[in-house]
């Protein structure tokens, strides 16, 4: 089993989503989190002084899938976040030695 | 009598003598309405407009430092607070000490204003003034906030409050005072409350020093809604700040009022203007920092003004705040930390200038009331840069020495591992937000 | 003199010839508070209403849009929209140019309400009247919030002021307006205010066109707290705008905020009361929506209707104002975003219908105040409603042709990418929260 | 006529009879700001004061009890609350049945204040009741936060208005009430207001019992800058509360602000040093805790005594009610959520037996207005003891059986697991926040 | 040295730091995340009309073990965790190779 | 190619971005977590009552790099964040079986 763990544009998650489910994954963990990368932040303004903050709000959404998802899976997300921008995001995997859930006590594929 | 003389002889006048019939209900009813709107002001106006513009980590530090100022200047206020400004019996520099725990003022003890026949409470009188002695030291806050300790900053502001704020009361709105001899305009406090908390300010900031990170790392608010919510009722408040100084419900307090907003809105459109042009995007915290700016700096010149002098003031607030915040922030690099300086200091000053110049009749649509007999808009002028230049420095030397006491006996600022946690755990124990 | 048609035509007597004891310091007194009652319902009270409506990358920008309309709305009443509605020497459509800058209305001017004896300054008057210049086009912000440039909405706000607004309530509040000459019963602004803020907000929403991704994409509000907070001001600030319009500290005044206050509490629990029924659960923003809507149709009715006639109001005003809603939104489909029409429009016409028939004083114990002599309920029924399509056709058509030429000087839409990212960024450079 | 017995007669009077001069526009002003105030207090005061208190999944919950309530105890009062309370026929119990729906309370029906000369219409003498109707029942919210059933709680809160409420109130306030011919001192609402919420607040924890995880688990409150906005609204609103029960625009109206003022600043700078002395730091919760206490504490005796006698029963209350929350929640274990017991309650009972003492006028600078001709101050605390024993007698009894009784029509509680997703989603499908 | 990530249900964040630190874990990262999955989300109303939110609050617990940690670590989760309802969630263990304290420069098992 | 997890203090965010960054590395995302461990947490009051709070926030930086930067970047990380307290933090580190720039369909070293 693999973890895809994907940053992406806060208003792609949907698209993501939706994709994702299609493939008939429909178990996914998002976190809210701050992005530094080649993608510039913005200016704010504070009482006529202006100020670079360099962080971008972006989406890390973490999905455990079967190692035979995996290839569909991740192109699923590369199509569903691309907007072709600086900011898209990356997709990391990791490799998952094992799932467990918690209310059925299965394990492996099963608990996916 | 000379409307421009006619504002606050009042406390000065042999109390409960007066027949239950004198006194005048409307203007009680305003009066009494305005006390509301000028502790509505601090508390929660201003507290939230300051509360807001610090990061999150200190935001209850500001709400509370608010509170219990308003709650030691009030009982200040109540012991020896009133008979130093208004007590009877007194010299031109500081109050009598007849109405120490305002003995003498019974509940049927009226006071006279100079509107020929209007008499109100003198209870009401003095819970009024309360209300203005509450805000002048919560003003302050915005310099120090974000670093200073809360025993330290309880002390200052009940010592300064006594030895800043009530004699230069005195000095302006008591008819004993000496300024108020001269002729000094100042109708809702120009001098007393602006001049007098935004030099504190300064002094605070410089004597205790920048804040951990300043100036390179941006401190951004943490709440601007919070900010903007406070700003609203400090511009609802208001009116009850400067048309309640008219002691009347009449056309003085109509126009101190229409004034007033006219002022508050032109400060706020000439900042949102600057901003616009020099940075290509108005600001939300800009409008109401110039909101602010035009509110402090009609407050002077508000009952004497007519709505296009006060236009003019406005305008005028709206650009030099925005300058002045430019050049002590960024240029000197004095960390007052929420501007109260050149917003209020500054505001306070060009307010009590200008008063001298728009309360002349002689202006056509810019004019204001007229000036006393035998008073030339240079005579008038020249009175405003007195009473600018003493009150500014008499409050400048006094809070340098204060500030120096209080951190004699107790530290003034938290330490810098304090300071980078945050006032609220450190001083408090609590946290302002646990949302989920 | 009839009560009813005792409202206003104050505005054209001849100013300045007034003796200073012919104020009435009561009705000053409340005037003076009813201002600042009415300030705070726009600002905080609709500001946060509406701002905690909106996404939070939304937030600022629907602060800022009701700030700067303040602003604006303010000295455009102080140059011209004063005159445009209340100047002397004008026809039946348009006020005259004698009060530009409020020229004339001097600090002891006074005007005449047409309650016997009831004198107030002028200066009051225009300033209590500059609150609803304020918050008529701020209503508005609710129908294109979270798309809409903010220049052209400050361009639009602007001309909509002098074009639609300040004719109307010349039309309505003026004695020599052709609908106050009809005998049209608006107490308080159900024509003036909420008609024209609603057909306007119907004619924005059309004409710039839906939010992206609506209406498949839930776009739920952010913060409901603050959306309650503002409900709460506006029901408090609410008694200014009603009883305030009495223009006096009288029995009349007394009425308008008993009936303000009951259909208030009616629409409210009605709206409760459906959203129960249908949907198994009463929710938050539910009852204050439906608070709004008892208060914006009980507001034209305010001061010619008992308590009775504002119960029946106020509950058919949370009944139909919830269709209305539903109706709009859902089957067709406009995005008015925070649904002014619905709740403004249609509560201001429902209101100004029903105060021609509430206002009779045969109903029993939902009488109201009587009508005119010679007035039967038919004739006022039809009265009101030539006012209601007068209004609503000359506001649909009047904004319709404004937004289309603002739209020619500057876009007025943000590009779909700023839509997404948010205008608070995009427009202002600010972020709304930054809690940790 | 003395000044004590003063108070509250009015409701007695022939209705409608009198002439349209006799009104007293100055205190009709004060009472139309007056009952915008008490307004304010709970809407959004209390509610924000309330809702920053509890944990972040129940916040809308606590606002929509306050705006529910609000709404029903409105409507109510209409219809049958206030005659129960004031209406003309009745005896000592209760009043008569003759101004159901407000019958006989006319556009000019005027009702006579025991302050000589001083008549204000009786619309808005019922309107500023409905307002005291309004926050009494909201205020026993605080109790069973975060545990009770909506609908429960509404059908609780209509059925205590009627059988707790209204008949308390007829005791007190109106001139055939029990407690009113015996002399008790009730300015604005010790008993009729917070020993009655207080009491009964008691007794809705007990009944309903603990939330769960109470007491090993923390229950933070979740917005400690919305309980402050609250506390600041509640502030300013309490001197329409106490200053507006003169029902007129005099010295008694001045010196029960002024009192009211006093006594919030002394019980909040009691609670704070408290806290400061026992734990090594004061927070921010703690002096707003203490303010409320001081103000609740305050209101019964408001009008009656003086600065000095404000400035004891201050500070008593921020001793008395922090050790009296220490005492009923960590001690007794009881699981009044928001404290409103030791806080309102302990603190009415305190206020209504510190009244019949700082009434005197015979304690030098703690001196009181005096009391009635004939009567000690021995005599006078026998009165007000007996009044909190019987208001609170019968308050804790008939709560019980409304509660039970309510309890056998629909559930009184959520079920453990829908206690744990919090009421906002559970009962409202709501949340209160979305911010990104 | 195991990573143990389990996203759990808020409110069963006491019970499973006080499972865990019976066994001797007192060390943990908690992040608030949004969990999509079976569970479904709830209804939330707006004006009248009705929209479903799909996302779920979930907390996310990491945890590093020792290797002879892990399978006592993963039972006192999945037992303190479990409710026996649906969306209790799910327990996730990846290979960690490198720990290092960052205060001493201590690393692997020692920096536990 | 490494992923490193940081646990760090949140106001040494920005010392680590630009030790970061003056090895070359740009990208990283941020979340505020809330951490558990021997740093003890802080007591709150209510209303004269005292509750231990025994989180303590932290911030978790997750920086993905080439096998080769990793010494490096552990040892700048280590040292900006180090202030010599309890509750400096801890660093993990994991395999990283393939990263993929969504936007240019990168993968792998040059997805970095
Ligand atoms: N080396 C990295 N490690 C972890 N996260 C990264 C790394 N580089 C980028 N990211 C994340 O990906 C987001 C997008 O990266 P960025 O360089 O802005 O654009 P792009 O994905 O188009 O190359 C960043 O905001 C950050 O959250
Ligand atoms: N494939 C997955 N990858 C990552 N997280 C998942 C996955 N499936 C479920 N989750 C997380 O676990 C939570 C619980 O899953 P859910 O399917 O609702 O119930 P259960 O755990 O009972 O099967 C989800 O809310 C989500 O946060
Ligand atoms: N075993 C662990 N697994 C995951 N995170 C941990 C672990 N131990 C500690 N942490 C994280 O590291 C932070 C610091 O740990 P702590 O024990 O307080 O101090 P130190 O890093 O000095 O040992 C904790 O707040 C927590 O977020």
């Amino acid at each position: 089993m693999k973890m895809i763990t994907a940053v992406i544009k806060p208003f792609k998650v949907d698209d993501v989503r939706d994709a994702l489910s299609q493939l008939g994954i429909q178990g996914m963990t998002l976190t809210e989190v701050k992005g530094f990368g080649r993608q510039k932040g913005h200016t704010e303004l504070y009482r006529g002084a202006e100020y670079v903050v360099d962080f971008v709000p972006k989406a890390k959404l973490e999905v455990a899938v079967r190692d035979d998802q995996l290839e569909d899976a991740l192109e699923a997300i590369r199509a569903a976040a691309n907007s072709g921008k600086i900011g898209d995001g990356k997709i990391f995997v990791t490799a998952l030695e094992q799932v467990i859930r918690i209310r059925t006590h299965e394990s492996g594929d099963d608990a996916l | 009598m000379n409307k421009l003389l006619s504002l606050l002889s009042l406390g000065l006048l042999p109390a409960g003598a007066f027949a239950a019939e004198g006194i005048d209900p409307g203007a009680s009813a305003w009066l009494l309405t305005a006390t509301a709107l000028v502790l509505m002001m601090t508390l929660p106006g201003l507290a939230l407009f300051y509360a807001g513009l610090v990061r999150s980590k200190n935001v209850l530090s500001v709400l509370m430092q608010c509170f219990a100022i308003a709650c030691v200047a009030s009982l200040l206020w109540l012991v020896v607070g009133y008979t130093m400004a208004f007590g009877a019996g007194g010299n031109g520099f500081i109050g009598g000490f007849g109405n120490v725990m305002l003995a003498q003022v019974f509940e049927n003890t009226l006071t006279a204003t100079l509107s020929a026949d209007v008499m109100v409470p003198e209870s009401l009188f003095a819970m009024f003034q309360m209300t203005f002695a509450v805000i002048t030291p919560a003003l302050i806050c915005g310099a120090y906030a974000e670093r200073m300790r809360f025993g330290a900053m309880l002390l200052f502001s009940a010592v300064w409050l006594l030895a800043v704020y009530a004699p230069i009361t005195h000095w302006v709105w008591h008819s004993d005072g000496w300024l108020f001899k001269e002729g000094l305009l100042d109708f809702a406090g120009g001098t007393v409350v602006h001049i007098t908390a935004g030099v504190a300010a300064l002094v605070a900031a410089l004597v205790l020093g920048p804040r951990k990170g300043f100036p390179q790392q941006p401190m951004m608010p943490h709440n601007l809604t919070m900010a903007a919510t406070g700003a609203g009722l400090l511009w609802v408040g208001w009116f009850g700040f400067n048309a309640g100084s008219a002691l009347a419900a009449d056309g003085n307090a109509a126009m101190a009022a229409l004034s007033t907003h006219i002022s508050a809105a032109a400060g706020a459109f000439a900042w949102m203007c600057i901003e616009w042009i020099r940075h290509g995007k108005p600001s939300a915290l800009g409008i109401i920092t110039g909101m602010v700016a035009g509110l402090g700096t009609i407050t002077p010149a508000s009952g004497y003004v007519g709505p296009g002098g006060a236009l003019v003031i406005g305008l005028s607030a709206g650009v030099v705040c925005f300058f002045a915040t430019m050049a002590i922030k960024r240029k000197l690099k004095i960390d007052d930390s929420l501007d109260v300086f050149p917003v209020h200091g500054v505001g306070g000053i060009l307010g009590t200038f200008l008063a001298g110049i728009f309360a002349s009749d002689a202006l056509g649509v810019f004019s204001g009331q007229g000036y006393a007999e035998g008073v030339t808009m240079g005579s008038q002028v020249g009175v405003q840069l007195l009473g600018i230049v003493a009150t500014g420095l008499y409050t400048a030397a006094v809070t340098w020495v204060l500030l120096k006491l209080v951190g004699l006996v107790t530290p003034l600022r938290v330490s810098s591992d304090e300071e980078t946690e945050g006032l609220d755990l450190v001083l408090h124990d609590e946290r302002g937000y646990d949302i989920r």
